[in-house]
């Protein structure tokens, strides 16, 4: 029968992975008729809301953590808890797990992820003879060294203000640690709570001795790619689907390089920023069978393998293998070590407190003296919002 | 038989009543003027007629049919608008036959009904012009026109010369009266134009606040006033109104000089005060008389007007010929007249006094 | 048979005809009035009943909505909401500073108020900016304020910044001060926004009292010179007074382009920097649709206020329309 | 005329008038020239920061047709025709009928309803945002061209009647009285003298409706999600986020959405005019 | 010394000229009227007296002091607009006092004079009102109380009664008559209304195209008119003009049924065309002739109008007073006269023949 799956990214390269998997499905399934609606990302998140009820597709793309709480809540998603089991899931795709969980069931196959970090000039890095820092302490020092000869640290664009939340979110991770992150989203810790604070200063004290590009609030992140490109910034916190935008602003594979985000405290337990790419079963779907044959296919390693290795991200299934591409090795280092995976401030944060954060990280990182005043104020809205 | 009879006709807007139960016949093929000052309900009584406006009580009656319910289109009435109300989208032809074509009468009989209406108005050489293109006297014509060619039995005019210039006014006005004595048909007029009224009617309605003062030939009512209102109305520059005492069955008037006017009228008792009408054409200056100031003196060529102030306040219009010598201004004189000239009326009901 | 048949059609027509200005009114009027009501009128209402509802705009799987009744929370909650009067406050800024547009549609308009050859090219070019999509507009302008590519950020290196290469020997500027970000700037970005609204507004302005100006009394400016009146003097006593209708009509939709203010801010700055430059309008649509949203009670609680505002200047217009009307046929 | 027809004036004065007039003229439009001037660059202009002077190339017709390839500009442009077009048809249509009515018969509701077309007029779309995108949603309207066109023929539908209304008011009420005594039927008046008479009108709000309708932003926002039925105000909107610092580019799409309108307003300046201070004022 | 001298006036509109050179001396407290169809530049000179439009070539002084480069404000002028052109958004009080005001004269002294010319023109119960709340009348009024509170040496009137109905105007005429007795300034007063311009008029300008025609007092021009323009254009109804051939000393006229007319002027040769003028008042029907058909009567009750056909088409109308019995429609009729009353005309230059 037919098979309507709805998905979200209308880039060249997610586009082709997708379609490509795609093909092999209905290559394998010539009785299904897999009809695609591809939508740009951010059409697809006011889409969902109403096809999910109205035009229920079969399987549609979306995002696990908070993102899909509100849709599990309302019941417009299937449970897949038994698809985990009949497929060994459970075992495979271990890592994501608790994000793709919500009131006892697996709502959810996750097909995707992928690493953030830092990306830098290496070519500056070499020029200046800087290491790729490990501690916080020679990032500073780094720092200072890129100071003194004209090279702004940072370049970042905050005008769409999720950027900002990565920083928050390393730095909060280098911090405090997994759990205090997941506290904190999870409305347990308040902003006020000393930890968070500690972490806004270290923050400031980034600010202050690194330093970020001028302006950063009118840039959206690829505007923030020019002054890295230029050579004018270092580096630049971020996910890897951004290595493309360095290439098509005129940057090598040798020019660029990854490192982990440094430590801050030592000896805290490696966690990272690790945002998944899903399937979701509408409960209103027609032809569930069909979907679940698809969510079981998207988990497949090779499927898996194949699709990562097309769209640069990394594959979930442990069984799966990783493209030979440099920041892709480098990011499975990254994320396969890493004690605890984040989804992201914004995914793992309900959607009024993620507004609200990290409208108070933008409004802090261009005044670093606000820090009480926004810290209270996001106290405020975080009783509001976890009521 | 197509004449317009109206019973106790009665028009209130909501609470306000505008025409208090008229009574009127209009005969066929009659030209009936309604004057009356501004306000007065002429064009409401003739919307009444046209059924633009309901009546709230009473009935009207054309041609022995009781239309008073009936809608417009049905009461075989024509009617011509003050702002003549010419589709301007539409031709002179367009214009004339848009009534007939709504109502589905073949081509052939509208191209004939019109030609033969343009033919009569003298509008053959325009009827494929827009209205935009016609001077103010053929538009009025293409508005008559338009009334022809349905064929009616009475035709409504709503002071349709109005719009007019003067000289214009004066052409038209003599073409209507040829017209109606072509077609004659009935037709009710509205003017507040005096000479109008006068040189067009076979029968005047003089109306006032809605209720109808006097109904007669204009000759009738401008020799023979009812009432003081019809008296001042007819006739310009208007009859000249002073007061009177009357004393031994005749009139002392302070105007005249102490002049006692005789009169063959039914006088009331002595003492008693009444209202002396006489019109301007009948006063003559008596430059050895005294008692009236001459306050002001108007040439106009072929008539002259003097305007004399009397002690009491009281003001009368002279008209004189050109011929005469007129007084100067502020010289002492009197008037003469022949008492027959004088109408007399009571002071408080404004009755004419017989 | 026949006979009563005829009767009873008789009697029918003329029911209709005798009504059919009491029906025929209705049968235009319907269809217009229909649609409008659908998509208009009620959901006017519907708004404001659903500012009792808390609402993330899902329904369950069968299709019942998953709002729950919570009467005056919303309101109670908007009285706390720090960003609710921060959109409040801007929007008063809106009005405010949006009212300049009269005074300098007028100005542009005396200016241009003249019939030297090529006039009516120069008017009708005068009156572009009213004719472009706000969205054109907010692009624009954010281009031009942009303190890196932007009109300002190239002003500002030809003024404080020297070019000279960097480590990497590629072309970059050196600042002695950091160009102005306006719309970055939590003060300055409504000021920039407002700005740039006010250029189609005040060539709205500029039409309306173009036009007044074109049915300004000859006489009375005649009159006016005859009595000595001249220059202000002719504009505040003659003209001004003559200008009133332009002039009420031009505060009038002023003050709906300020409150109605989505389009700029949704391009420009999404309500940032943080907020900042929110307003009603646009902080409605955050909260109800937007990815961080969702809230359609609470957001309907915002539109409801805004349409409370609003309600003012329509009642007034009405009003003064009232009054227009009583005087006419 | 006040102030002063400048020719009564010296010939210094008029000469000085001449010459400041196209200066303020160029002041005036800057913003739009620059990014007229932006649209003929060549990317190279943009990325070394030629923004404002001479473009080192005139590459018009490139940026254009990049526009065109690069991007879904066409159907974002179709589009916008789609919507606009028939809602311009819907809206004034509707609005001749119902501005009939409410100016040509005396009935006690009429003001009333007038008025609520009037208001309806001045409502901040956000108190019928939710309601209007959940009924688009739950009929399927969601996300279509006609979903569009059905709410922005409803809501003009209120400014067109508003509109009409006066016009028809505004006409002599003679001609239909003149008619009616004709016996030529009710509709037959609306048919054959109201309408020729109010084409003016007609052309006037057309030519309105239809920049208010190309110019909207918040309903695209609101009643689409995708890229098949995004008007160009809209889908500028996504291209900036798409051509990200090519700003010739954008520059050449904003100009191309803006484009209809202005050509509308030149070829119909006058009705145009008419139309802003007639529905407004009267 | 406060007359109006003009000399060698001339106007022109771009191309357009529309004044050609008007020499004009207007004395010190004269009532000067200008007069002529529409569109011959009445308005235009008097707005060039007031400084409103320029005066191209030629000079324009007042009192003798050369104004023709005047600002309008500074020629001790003051104007009576057509339309009133009243401040609608001022009181009565402050549109009178406004240009005062403007001239920095104190509110106190404002009030006074504003009080004084308020009295004289009886609008004390109205200062307080806007225009909107006047009639039609008092709206004039409140024009003249504006000129005449700034005390001009010169008022200019641009037919100031023309907005108002009929009775009014009559009334309203006769108010400036005396206005212009009491205040005694000059006046330049512009109208195309035959009868204000005989009754006010001490000196009547008639103007053709931009061209003065004729200057004389009103009994002058109606007596002795200088050309056919004049003499068909003062008078009312219109002088009678009929084609006349010269034959021995006399006028051989064809609607007269050829009865000679004799003249004591200097007549052109045997077999030259005249135009024969003679005055509707000046005729008299005559049942027993023939030659002419009775086409009309109107009664207008103190006077009867009779329009006669002539055989070659000519027409004539004849004033007859209401007492004659008119002559039934459709007769043949002559007409009498006395031949001093008969004006000739050169048929082709239209000047007079004395
Ligand atoms: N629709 C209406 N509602 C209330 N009163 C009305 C209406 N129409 C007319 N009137 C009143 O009815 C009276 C008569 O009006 P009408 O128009 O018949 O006067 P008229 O004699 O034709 O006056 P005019 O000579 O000025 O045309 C007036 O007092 C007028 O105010
Ligand atoms: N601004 C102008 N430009 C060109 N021609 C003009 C202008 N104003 C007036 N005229 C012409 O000048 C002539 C005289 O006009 P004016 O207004 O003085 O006539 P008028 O005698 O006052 O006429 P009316 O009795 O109709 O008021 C007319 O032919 C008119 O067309
Ligand atoms: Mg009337
Ligand atoms: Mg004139």
């Amino acid at each position: 029968g037919d098979l309507v799956i709805n998905f979200d990214d209308l880039n060249p390269g997610p586009k082709k992975g997708f379609d490509d998997a795609v093909a092999q499905f209905q290559a394998e399934n010539p009785d299904i008729n897999v009809i695609v609606n591809n939508n740009d990302r951010e059409a697809h998140k006011t889409a969902i809301r109403n096809f999910l009820t109205a035009d229920a597709p079969d399987v549609t793309s979306w995002y696990p953590g908070n993102r899909m709480a509100p849709f599990v809540d309302a019941g417009l998603f299937e449970p897949v808890t038994d698809l985990w089991a009949e497929q060994g899931f459970n075992e495979d795709l271990a890592a994501i797990k608790p994000t793709m969980s919500r009131n006892g069931e697996i709502w959810g196959v996750p097909y995707s992820y992928y690493q953030w970090g830092v990306y830098y000039r290496k070519d500056l890095f070499d020029l200046l003879k800087i290491e790729e820092p490990k501690t916080w302490d020679e990032l500073l020092s780094a720092c200072a060294v890129m100071k003194e000869n004209n090279v702004t640290p940072f370049t970042i664009g905050t005008k769409f203000l999720w950027t900002a939340a990565g920083v928050f979110d390393y730095i909060n991770l280098r911090t405090n640690g997994y759990d205090v992150h997941n506290g904190l989203t999870a409305g347990e810790i308040k902003y006020t709570d000393p930890r968070i604070v500690k972490t806004f200063e270290n923050w400031a004290q980034l600010i202050e001795e690194c330093g970020f590009i001028d302006n950063h609030a009118s840039m959206s992140w690829q505007d923030a790619i020019a002054p890295f490109a230029n050579g004018d910034a270092a580096m630049y916190v971020m996910g890897n689907f951004s290595v493309d935008g360095y290439k098509n602003a005129g940057l090598t594979e040798d020019q660029i390089d990854f490192f982990q985000f440094p430590e801050i405290t030592p000896g805290l337990p490696r966690a990272e920023e690790a945002p998944a790419d899903a399937f979701f079963i509408p409960t209103n779907a027609k032809n569930k069978e069909d979907a679940r044959k698809f969510l079981a296919f998207v988990a497949r390693p090779d499927v898996q393998s194949k699709w990562n290795a097309t769209i640069g991200q990394l594959p979930i299934n442990s069984k799966a293998t990783v493209g030979d591409d440099k920041f892709i090795q480098q990011g499975f280092e990254t994320v396969s070590t890493a004690a605890g995976l984040a989804q992201f401030y914004d995914r793992d944060a309900p959607a009024a407190m993620a507004k609200a954060g990290m409208e108070g990280f933008q409004e802090f990182m261009l005044d670093t003296s606000k820090m009480m005043a926004i810290l209270e104020r996001l106290d405020g809205v975080q009783e509001e919002v976890y009521k | 038989m197509s004449g317009v009879k109206i019973t106790n006709a009665i028009k209130k807007y909501e609470a306000v009543q505008v025409i208090h139960g008229v009574d009127l016949q209009v005969d066929d093929g009659e030209f009936c003027v309604f004057v009356g000052p501004s306000g007065c309900g002429k064009s409401t009584l003739l919307r009444m007629i046209a059924g633009l406006e309901e009546t709230t009580d009473g009935s009207i009656e054309i041609g022995n049919r009781d239309v008073t319910r009936a809608d417009p289109a049905d009461r075989g009435v024509a009617m011509v608008f003050q702002t003549y109300a010419l589709y301007p989208h539409m031709t002179v032809a367009e214009n004339m036959g848009f009534g007939l074509k709504m109502n589905g009468v073949p081509k052939a009989e509208i191209d004939r009904k019109v030609g033969e209406a343009s033919q009569i108005l003298k509008l053959d050489d325009y009827l494929d012009r827009k209205p935009k293109a016609l001077s103010g006297g053929q538009r009025q014509r293409v508005a008559i026109g338009r009334a022809i060619v349905r064929g009616p039995e009475v035709f409504l005019f709503d002071e349709p010369l109005s719009n007019l210039d003067a000289e214009l006014r004066v052409e038209m006005r003599v073409e209507l009266a040829r017209l109606h004595k072509e077609i004659g048909a009935t037709m009710i007029y509205v003017t507040h134009d005096q000479v109008e009224a006068m040189t067009l009617a076979d029968k005047i309605v003089v109306l006032r606040a809605g209720v109808v003062e006097q109904v007669g030939s204009p000759m009738q009512l401008y020799k023979n006033p009812d009432n003081k209102f019809v008296a001042g109305f007819i006739g310009s520059p208007g009859m000249n109104f002073v007061n009177g005492i009357v004393e031994a069955g005749a009139i002392k008037v302070d105007a005249f000089a102490d002049r006692a006017v005789a009169s063959t009228a039914k006088l009331p008792e002595n003492g008693a005060s009444v209202t002396v009408g006489i019109r301007p054409q009948h006063l003559r200056v008596d430059p050895k008389g005294s008692g009236l100031k001459v306050d002001l003196v108007e040439h106009l060529g072929g008539v002259t007007y003097i305007y004399l102030d009397a002690a009491n306040g009281e003001r009368i219009i002279v008209e004189a010929s050109a011929e005469v010598d007129a007084p100067s201004y502020g010289s002492d004189v009197s008037v003469t007249f022949d008492d027959e000239n004088v109408m007399l009326f009571d002071a408080k009901t404004e009755k004419r006094i017989r | 048979m026949a006979v009563t048949d005829n009767a009873k059609i008789v009697t029918q027509a003329s029911w209709l005809s005798r009504n059919k200005l009491t029906i025929a009114p209705w049968l235009f009027l319907l269809p217009a009035l229909v649609y409008f009501a659908i998509y208009v009128v009620i959901p006017i209402f519907e708004s404001i009943w659903l500012s009792f509802y808390e609402w993330n705009g899902l329904y369950l799987a069968d299709g019942t909505s998953t709002a729950s009744w919570v009467g005056f929370q919303n309101y109670i909650k908007l009285w706390d909401d720090p960003k609710f009067w921060m959109s409040l406050k801007n929007n008063v800024l809106w009005l405010l500073l949006f009212m300049l547009a009269v005074p300098a549609g007028l100005f542009i308009a005396l200016f241009l108020n003249q019939k030297t050859p090529g006039m009516r090219l120069y008017k009708s070019l005068f009156f572009f900016p009213f004719v472009i999509s706000q969205v054109v507009v907010g692009l624009i302008f954010g281009w031009f304020y942009n303190p890196d590519f932007g009109v300002v950020g190239s002003i500002w290196k030809a003024l404080y910044c020297e070019e000279t290469v960097n480590l990497l020997g590629n072309v970059t500027f050196r600042c002695s001060q950091t160009p102005p970000d306006i719309l970055s700037s939590a003060e300055f970005a409504t000021y920039g926004i407002i700005a740039a609204g006010l250029w189609p507004q005040i060539a709205y302005c500029m039409i309306l009292y173009l036009t007044g100006l074109n049915n300004v009394a000859a006489d009375q400016i005649e009159a006016g010179r005859l009595d000595g009146a001249k220059g202000w003097k002719m504009l505040w006593y003659i003209v001004l007074p003559q200008l009133r209708p332009a002039t009420f009509i031009a505060v009038v939709v002023t003050v709906i382009g300020a409150l109605r203010s989505f389009d700029m801010i949704a391009i420009m700055t999404q309500g940032g920097p943080y907020g900042s430059t929110n307003v009603l309008a646009y902080y409605m649509y955050e909260t109800a649709i937007s990815e961080y949203g969702e809230r359609y009670g609470y957001g309907s609680a915002i539109a409801t206020v805004l349409f409370i505002i609003m309600l003012f200047y329509i009642s007034y217009f009405l009003w003064r329309m009232y009054q227009d009307e009583k005087g006419g046929r | 005329m006040f102030p002063r027809p400048i020719d009564r004036s010296g010939f210094a004065t008029q000469l000085g008038y001449q010459i400041i007039v196209p200066i303020a003229l160029l002041i005036w439009l800057l913003p739009l020239i620059a990014i007229f001037m932006t649209s003929i660059r060549p990317a190279a202009d943009i990325n070394s920061g030629n923004v404002f002077g001479i473009p080192s190339r005139i590459a018009l017709i490139e940026n254009y047709i990049a526009v065109f390839t690069q991007s879904e500009a066409l159907r974002y442009l179709t589009n916008s025709f789609l919507i606009t077009i028939p809602t311009v048809i819907i809206s004034v249509g509707l609005a001749c009928l119902g501005g009939y009515a409410l100016a040509i018969y005396r009935f006690k509701v009429a003001l009333p309803l007038f008025f609520l077309f009037v208001a309806g007029n001045f409502v901040p779309y956000q108190i019928l945002m939710v309601p209007v995108r959940d009924m688009s949603v739950q009929s399927g309207l969601y996300d279509t061209i006609q979903g569009q066109v059905l709410f922005h023929g409803a809501f003009q539908t209120g400014f067109c009647t508003l509109f009409m209304r006066n016009f028809i008011k505004a006409l002599p009420f003679d001609l239909i009285e003149s008619a009616r005594i004709e016996g030529v039927k009710e509709w037959k008046i609306f048919w054959y003298v109201v309408l020729p008479l109010v084409r003016p009108a007609i052309a006037a709000l057309s030519v309105l409706i239809f920049t208010f309708v190309w110019n909207d932003f918040f309903w695209a926002n609101v009643l689409t999600q995708g890229e098949s039925v995004k008007p160009i105000t809209a889908g500028v909107r996504a291209l900036n986020g798409q051509f990200v610092n090519n700003w010739h580019l954008v520059s050449a799409a904003s100009l191309m959405a803006a484009m209809p309108p202005v050509a509308m307003f030149f070829l119909m300046q006058k009705h145009f005019i008419a139309g802003l201070t007639l529905g407004a004022v009267k």
